[in-house]
């Protein structure tokens, strides 16, 4: 792999940019691997990267029925944080947003890892005790968080309209190395990796059957043949039930809608992500400079990627509430992903009922955030059969009863 | 009298006129409604028959509205409401019935103006068809005023009744009024 | 120079001058102008930069496809950036400014990256900025934020309102063009109900401008006509103004109305956003030409064929003396004719097909204008305007013929019909090779709730571009339409039309076919970006070769035109890059809303006072005259404390408290829910609701009982009264009330519909008054009117009866442990009772107290709140309440839930009374560590802190936690790490701090 | 935004006039159920990417709880029925029929 720089592009610029090679190679499937992934998401993608980079693994294929990267790892608002109060889900969330402070150099890819602090606004005195109760638990996680009062507030996000009246700020939960990274280069960026590692990321193929003997998976059939493998690791956010239907299991998961918006783009105007519970709302600023939007889940199920308008409306409104001044901003465009949400609302990293077959699904609207750390605790799990981040997200869970709830302290949306 | 409603009769004056109506009584009757014991209460306490699904029925100051298949609404004047619940109650002892004095619970807006500026004045807030082929006089319809429950019929094309919680009746007041703001006509229904 | 002709233009009336600023400059336009048409009379062709080179940018198109005319409009409180100079209306004293430069829009410097550019290509960020690694946050990203990002940020509170309104239509027709309006009234005549909605100020759409006769009329005259015969037909409303920028599923079309941006000082809403349910849709969206792709295409002074000639004929702008008319097709020899036909010149049609063969080209021959045909452009010259072309052969690489000195180039690479709102709800398109253009797939429409299509396209949006083809197509859509929708169409013919016969188009996607990379890296796809044929040929080479990963590598059609120029010609560019079919890539997907729209509008009314309902007990106003310091609490909002002058908080709470337990208080507890249950099985639904024994309760008795979800944990908690054999009453939590309500009727409806129980939910029926504290008794026996004695009203009993005059009635219940009468009262006479009992309280000095008096004094005694105590995860057996868990039901709500492993683990933390060695208050969530760290490395912990305060009473620091065999630990002192740096020690306790043996509340 | 048809009602309802109340036809399992039959109650779900049958509200109208057969994938709603039954009744299952042939969900046909 030929690596990125300045460098490299000055001498590019020189000839037209002729040299540049591909990015990931476009290989026909080979009859066999040690592990497929279905799903080259960044879930995916990261599995198998660190299956390769960690434990040596790279007889692997990542199979896509679209393209790399095309369904939420391309369609979510980029927040990355890890303030999360359950210990399992700090973990893990710590993890990835560790991981994605040095995704850039590690890759060789600029995933534009933005780690500008992340404020979740306490407008009620059961946000604020929830928040505070948040702070003391990530002090012991391991998560540098803190609690801050308003005019701290109000000092890293002077748009903000702070004295109500309908819901004055009281303070917020301040996650200062929170931030936000470009989505489809953290999709890119590993399977440039990936591929650099010998791996083979099958893009438009289907994967259309499981198959299994004696309880334990031999192969996949997909559009483009059968393929066969050792291990199957199932990582398709929004599509989870479809694939564990053909595997022969289910999964506590139900599919539903979440959207997103943008406004056009205006100058800088806000350097943090603020995300508003009491009101569901939360806004970043891109690059690019569009605020980025994005509330809750439609509350049915729902592949079509469309989401219902009135839950536009019910974010924009709060928005507008906590922003004044993006009223007359304008909604540039709309969009909607399908995400899988489990009984608990907390991910499945999982072994399962089939011999070989292993699952990473339900992150709700906790995806983007959790890639790296995903893709970690996927490929230990996958590798060495338990791992310590993945432990407590078994699907044994739901039977004991031992439930990782984070709409705990009020921290319901991401 | 000290009882006061929410708003104490408020009102304001735009493409329509938008009124506190003040209090008024409502008893939440929930039975079989295909019962002839409950009909025959009903007719005795208020001197009108069940009306049909979605409907109200009325009859000088009293009003019986349909609300769901095991509830009607008695309107009735509030200083009545008492007698009524009691001859409800009498009428129907022995039922499965609930009878629940929920005047107090409520607020009621009385919106006045030509039809077409009425009909807007809603339509600005309920997911309702507006439209006089598709609701009018002896319609009720409970629906969403924007973001609360609520209930309104026509008393006749140029009056309106609203009803909401009585928690909410200064949000569906601020709703009303400025959605019958001037400068807001839509021009849809003539 | 663009200037305003002598000729009469079809949209102005110049009797009215108009008066506006640009960048500061007095200028003056007429009515009906548009800013862009405006501008351009006033000879200002430059109107903004771009966004990544901030290249000088001038305005290319006429309508909403306009990717670089766009501006900041307004100051203050009613600025707004990016606004589309082509489709703002001018206004008496508008006041524009360009975006995106620094200092000026002449000089900008951030048009160095312009020089930069070939060290900038697509995707050139993924590639660098790596290091050093704190760089990117701290240098690149702000420098990349501060070029990029357009308009300016508005500062102040939007000063307009907005609205919303809901609709119901059999047929809406989208576009008010020909086509709009002849499927409109064929819609209508069936007796349908007719929504025309038209995103500018005038009927007709391009027809007027393009020419043709309909009926034997010329088209404005036939538009005219048609307007007038819809305006009188009862089941019809036309709608200018109001863009539809979204098709939603089943039917939901949003209309997007601009009311008042034409003219700021009217009165009433801004916008007003249409939510209309349509049974069928038709789109008459029209179509929107093509740029064609040749080096320079971005200099201002190139445009859009048609865009130059709206502007001719609408508004009597000639965009330039001597304009060059570069196409693939004979629609932009209109241009050239109209051009000419005006008295302005027309150096030369270039036109890149072989034979150049149509009616229109042989009318420009013979109007004497040079027609060069196999020709295409191989350079545009000048940089902020347009000062000549340098033309070669279309087969070549480049090589120049000649040069043509020119001021303005009319190009046209064909049109795209828009297919945007056919999109948008899944309706699919397929690529036409004859008329080159994605159209709609008639076979695969959108479909809506039954399963059917609910879309029909219609004229040039269906890909039909001849007048006769459009009107007749625009007739058998609105026909289908109406017949979709239920009614029976009248068969009628379209009106006749006649226009000019065309000779095909013959697709170019790059110009010349053969240009090599120094004329690719000039040659634009889209405008605004800044993406060129060389960003997306560089993607395809690197192997993003989805459409999807090109248009994000590329940044291509991300702009706030959302690639309506750019989409067609870029995905052409990648399928030539890839060697494949343009069927083959495919589209991205379109998605709502067609142009922006305000966010305003999107919130509609609901801001200030209304912004969310305010739910206000009776007594609200009288809080709010007492000097209340409010909580919110749901939609509610309740008195936190009654603060005195210059007093804290946290002062204002301790004086509360101890009045209250040194004599009296008062505490409004409306927001309680209450809800009746009534019937035969009302005991045994009780019984099954919450986990104690509620059948047994006697009429005239309370009961403090739990709830618990399915899956087990608390949900919520409060005191039940009987009422009468068959009546009992349920008080829930403030958040309960609806949420408990909804439970119950979800339970009695889908599970237990047999049982014969009714609910009403009557919390706001009532104002509920709380009067605790040791002179409770004394101060109700002072207002009279019922026995309130120990022995005729115990506690945990309810009676009826009168106080001071008012029916009541008086529940013997405490949650502060002190003599404590709850009294409800009819909601309308809540404020009378509550003045009596302040009154008659005086001299016992009463003070009313709000929430956190009311948290602190239930800690005091020990009971639980929910919501702090429980968090979703809490089981009762956690809280040692299972003296209310009843051992003799078979079953209630949770029971199953709380029989798992992880429920019955002894190791579950449990609930204790947590005291400070030093008496100060424990943090607010701390949490209590243990030894050690688990796997990941985190701190190991054994415990929680669930409620702490300041007790007044007590003089120290109390709390509530849930504590690791914390039951059986009394008097250990473990570890509470603050977030402040130090760590809390505190000692195990019993959680009852005040008043063991419940002697205050029941005497 | 859907519509659904309020069997009780009659109101062809909004979808903001609704809650929806997630699967239908679950059966309760309650004390002296096994650990299976307890978790798949609670969260096993189906979760089809096509027919399904789900219980939504109608809230803010008449208060009542219904069932629909709706398609997760294109959004067709086949009917709404009562939600006072334990199964969909036959001339739903005939309408999916008619749109969806060999359709099935759980162990309906």
């Amino acid at each position: 792999m030929r690596r990125y720089s300045a460098f490299a592009i000055a001498r590019e610029a020189a000839r037209y940019h002729s040299g540049w090679e591909r990015a990931w190679a476009s290989p026909e499937p080979k009859k066999k691997y040690d592990v497929i992934i279905v799903g080259a998401g960044g879930h995916g993608l990261a599995t198998a990267y660190y299956l390769g980079k960690n434990f040596g693994i790279t007889n692997v294929a990542v199979l896509e029925k679209g393209w790399l990267g095309g369904g939420n790892t391309g369609r979510n608002t980029t927040i990355i944080r890890s303030n999360y109060l359950q210990d399992t889900s700090a973990a893990i969330y710590e993890k990835a947003r560790s991981l994605y402070e040095t995704m850039s150099q590690d890759l060789n890819y600029n995933v534009m890892f933005s780690p500008r602090g992340v404020i979740m606004l306490a407008q009620t005195e059961h946000e604020v005790r929830g928040y505070q109760r948040t702070a003391h638990a990530n002090a012991l996680q391991g998560v540098k968080t803190e609690f801050i009062g308003p005019q701290r507030v109000k000092e890293l996000v002077p748009i903000i309209n702070i004295s109500g009246p309908r819901y004055p700020v009281l303070g917020g939960l301040w996650q200062e190395r929170g931030g936000t990274a470009r989505h489809d280069a953290v999709a890119w960026g590993y399977a440039r990796a990936c591929s650099d590692m010998g791996m083979d990321i099958i893009q438009k193929c289907e994967v259309t059957g499981v198959r299994r003997e004696g309880g334990k998976v031999v192969g996949v059939d997909t559009t483009k043949g059968a393929i066969d493998c050792d291990k199957l690791g199932l990582v398709v956010a929004g599509h989870s039930g479809v694939l564990a239907d053909m595997a022969g299991f289910r999964l506590p998961i139900e599919s539903l809608a979440l959207q997103a918006l943008v406004s056009e783009p205006i100058k800088p105007c806000m350097d943090v992500v603020v995300m508003a519970n009491t009101v569901h709302g939360y806004m970043s600023q891109s690059d690019k400079g569009e605020m980025v939007i994005g509330g809750g889940t439609d509350g049915f199920n729902n592949y079509t990627q469309r989401g219902s308008f009135h839950h536009v409306e019910e974010t924009v409104r709060a928005l507008v509430e906590t922003f004044p001044m993006i009223s007359r901003l304008k909604m540039l465009r709309q969009w909607g992903g399908i995400v899988d949400m489990t009984g608990d609302r907390s991910p499945i990293l999982s072994k399962t009922p089939v011999e070989g077959v292993f699952v990473n699904c339900g992150w709700g609207t906790g995806g983007f955030k959790s890639i790296p750390g995903s893709g970690w605790a996927m490929a230990e799990l996958m590798a060495k059969g338990h791992s310590p981040l993945a432990e407590e997200f078994g699907l044994n869970r739901f039977a004991e009863g031992r439930f990782i709830d984070e709409s705990v302290a009020a921290g319901v949306a991401h | 009298m000290s009882e006061l409603s929410a708003l104490n009769g408020a009102a304001f004056h735009g493409t329509v006129t938008v009124e506190d109506a003040g209090l008024q009584g409502m008893i939440a009757l929930r039975g079989d409604l295909a019962s002839a014991k409950l009909a025959k209460a009903v007719k005795v306490a208020t001197g009108l028959a069940i009306p049909a699904v979605r409907k109200i029925s009325s009859e000088g100051d009293k009003a019986v509205a349909w609300m769901s298949p095991d509830e009607l609404l008695i309107l009735a004047p509030y200083e009545d409401t008492g007698d009524v619940v009691a001859q409800l109650n009498e009428a129907l002892a022995g039922e499965h019935v609930l009878v629940q004095n929920l005047s107090d619970a409520r607020a009621t807006f009385s919106l006045t103006g030509a039809p077409g500026a009425l009909r807007e004045v809603l339509a600005k807030l309920a997911p309702v068809d507006l439209s006089p082929d598709a609701f009018g006089p002896g319609d009720f319809r409970r629906t969403r005023l924007a973001q609360v429950a609520g209930a309104f019929w026509f008393e006749d094309t140029t009056t309106a009744r609203v009803i909401c919680f009585r928690s909410v009746a200064e949000y569906v007041y601020g709703l009303l009024c400025v959605s019958a703001e001037d400068g807001g006509e839509v021009g849809i229904f003539g | 120079m663009s200037t305003r002709l002598a000729t009469k233009a079809r949209l102005l009336n110049t009797d009215k001058q108009i008066r506006f600023s640009f960048n500061g400059k007095q200028m003056i336009g007429y009515e009906g102008d548009t800013l862009a048409s405006a501008l351009l009379a006033n000879g200002q062709m430059m109107m903004g930069r771009s966004f990544k080179y901030h290249r000088p940018r001038g305005v290319i198109a006429s309508g909403a496809e306009e990717p670089n005319a766009l501006v900041g409009l307004g100051s203050g409180a009613r600025f707004e950036p990016n606004q589309r100079a082509t489709t703002t209306e001018l206004f008496d004293g508008l006041s524009a400014t360009s975006q995106n430069h620094w200092p000026s829009l002449e000089f900008d410097i951030g048009a160095v990256n312009n020089k930069l550019a070939r060290f900038f290509p697509a995707g050139f960020y993924y590639k660098t900025f790596m290091a050093p690694r704190a760089a990117w946050k701290s240098v690149f990203e702000p420098i990349v934020r501060q070029s990029a990002g357009l308009g300016k940020v508005p500062k102040d509170r939007d000063a307009d309102r907005y609205e919303h309104f809901y609709a119901f239509m059999d047929v809406v027709v989208v576009g008010g063009g020909v086509a709009g309006l002849q499927a409109a009234k064929a819609a209508a005549q069936s007796g349908a109900k007719v929504l025309l909605l038209e995103q500018t100020a005038h009927w007709g759409g391009r027809a007027p401008v393009d020419g043709g006769v309909i009926d034997g009329q010329p088209v404005d005259k036939f538009v005219e006509e048609l307007v007038s015969e819809l305006e009188t037909m009862p089941n019809v409303t036309l709608r200018l103004r109001c863009m539809a920028s979204g098709v939603y599923d089943h039917g939901y079309v949003l209309g997007y109305e601009r009311l008042t941006d034409h003219a700021p000082e009217a009165s009433g809403p801004r916008h007003r956003l249409w939510r209309v349910r349509a049974k069928q849709v038709v789109t008459a969206t029209g179509a929107i030409e093509r740029p064609l792709s040749f080096a320079g295409n971005d200099v201002p002074g190139v445009m859009l064929a048609s865009a130059i000639r709206d502007y001719a004929v609408d508004y009597g702008v000639s965009v330039g003396d001597r304009t060059v008319v570069v196409t693939n097709n004979d629609d932009a020899y209109r241009t050239a004719i109209t051009l000419k036909n005006l008295g302005l010149e027309v150096p030369a049609v270039i036109d890149a097909r072989a034979s150049a063969g149509g009616e229109l080209a042989e009318e420009a021959k013979a109007l004497g204008i040079r027609v060069e045909t196999g020709k295409g452009i191989a350079k545009v010259q000048g940089s902020k305007r347009v000062t000549g072309v340098a033309i070669c052969s279309q087969a070549g690489e480049g090589a120049v013929i000649e040069e043509i000195p020119c001021d303005a180039v009319a190009m046209s690479g064909g049109w795209s019909p828009v297919v945007h709102l056919w999109s948008h709800c899944g309706g699919k398109l397929i690529w036409d090779d004859v008329r080159s253009m994605f159209r709609p797939d008639v076979d695969k429409a959108p479909t809506g709730a039954d399963g059917q299509g609910f879309v029909v396209a219609a004229g040039s949006a269906n890909g039909l571009l001849h007048l006769q083809n459009i009107l007749a197509d625009a007739q058998a859509a609105g026909a289908s339409a109406a017949k979709a929708a239920g009614f029976t169409p009248k068969s009628a013919a379209a009106p006749e039309a006649q226009a000019r016969e065309e000779a095909p188009i013959e697709p170019v996607w790059l110009m010349p076919q053969g240009a090599g990379p120094k004329l690719r890296m000039k040659a634009w796809l889209d405008f605004q970006n800044d993406v060129k044929v060389s960003d997306v040929m560089l993607a395809a080479q690197e192997g993003y070769e989805s459409v999807e990963h090109t248009k994000r590598y590329t940044t291509l059609g991300m702009a706030t035109d959302q690639g309506k120029l750019s989409n067609i010609n870029g995905l052409a560019t990648l399928a030539r890059s890839l060697n494949a079919d343009i069927p083959q890539v495919g589209t991205t997907t379109f998605r709502p809303p067609y142009t922006p729209i305000s966010m305003g509008a999107i919130a509609g009314e609901a801001r200030g006072e209304i912004f969310q309902p305010l739910r206000k007990t009776p007594m609200h106003g009288w809080h709010e005259e007492h000097g209340a310091h409010w909580e919110p609490v749901g939609h509610w909002r309740r008195p936190y404390c009654y603060p005195r002058q210059g007093e804290s908080h946290a002062d204002a709470v301790a004086r509360e408290i101890n009045q209250t337990r040194k004599s009296v208080g008062m505490l409004d507890a409306s927001t309680l829910g209450k809800i009746i249950v009534k019937g035969p099985d009302a005991g045994k639904f009780l019984d099954m609701l919450y986990t104690n024994m509620m059948s047994t309760l006697k009429p005239g008795k309370c009961r403090y009982g739990l709830m618990c979800s399915e899956n087990g944990f608390l949900i919520d908690d409060g005191v039940v009264a009987r009422i009468d054999e068959d009546t009992f009453l349920c008080h829930t939590t403030t958040g309960g009330a609806d949420r408990i309500h909804g439970h119950m009727e979800e339970w009695l409806q889908t599970e237990w519909w047999d049982w014969k129980v009714y609910t009403a939910n009557v919390t706001e029926q009532y104002a509920q008054i709380a009067v605790v504290g040791p002179n409770a008794r004394k101060l109700l026996e002072k207002l009279g009117g019922m026995d309130v004695s120990k022995d005729t009203l115990p506690f945990m009993q309810w009676q009826d009866g009168e106080l001071a005059g008012i029916g009541v009635r008086v529940y013997r219940i405490s949650f502060s442990g002190e003599l404590s009468y709850e009294i409800a009262v009819p909601a309308s006479n809540g404020r009378a009772l509550w003045d009596k009992i302040a009154e008659a309280g005086a001299e016992f000095g009463i003070m009313p107290y709000g929430t956190e008096a009311l948290h602190v004094m239930r800690a005091e005694k020990g009971f639980i709140m929910i919501g702090d105590e429980t968090d979703g995860t809490v089981i009762p057996q956690d809280l040692g309440l299972t003296w209310a868990i009843s051992k003799k039901k078979e079953d209630y709500l949770g029971k199953r839930a709380q029989a798992r492993s992880h429920m019955t683990d002894p190791k579950r933390w449990k609930l204790v009374g947590l005291e400070t060695i030093d008496g100060s208050v424990l943090p607010d969530g701390a949490y209590a560590v243990a030894e050690g760290t688990n796997a990941n490395g985190q701190r190991n912990t054994q415990g929680r802190v669930t409620s702490t305060y300041h007790s007044p009473t007590l003089g120290k620091g109390i709390a509530m936690g849930l504590v690791l065999n914390g039951p059986d630990r009394m008097g250990e002192v473990i570890d509470f790490p603050g977030t402040d740096g130090k760590t809390y020690k505190a000692r195990i306790c019993d959680p009852v701090f005040y008043d063991k043996d419940g002697e205050k509340q029941n005497v | 935004m859907l519509i659904l048809h309020c069997p009780y009602c009659g109101v062809d309802a909004e979808e903001t006039e609704l809650h929806a109340g997630g699967e239908a036809h679950l059966k309760r399992f309650g004390p002296g159920s096994s650990d299976a039959d307890f978790e798949s109650y609670l969260f096993g779900r189906e979760n089809p990417k096509g027919v399904h049958f789900e219980r939504w509200r109608h809230v803010n109208g008449c208060g009542k709880w219904f069932h629909a057969a709706r398609c997760t994938a294109t959004l067709e709603v086949f009917g709404t029925y009562s939600a006072q039954v334990l199964e969909p009744p036959q001339d739903i299952r005939d309408a999916i029929t008619a749109k969806r042939p060999g359709w099935s969900w759980r162990d309906i046909q």
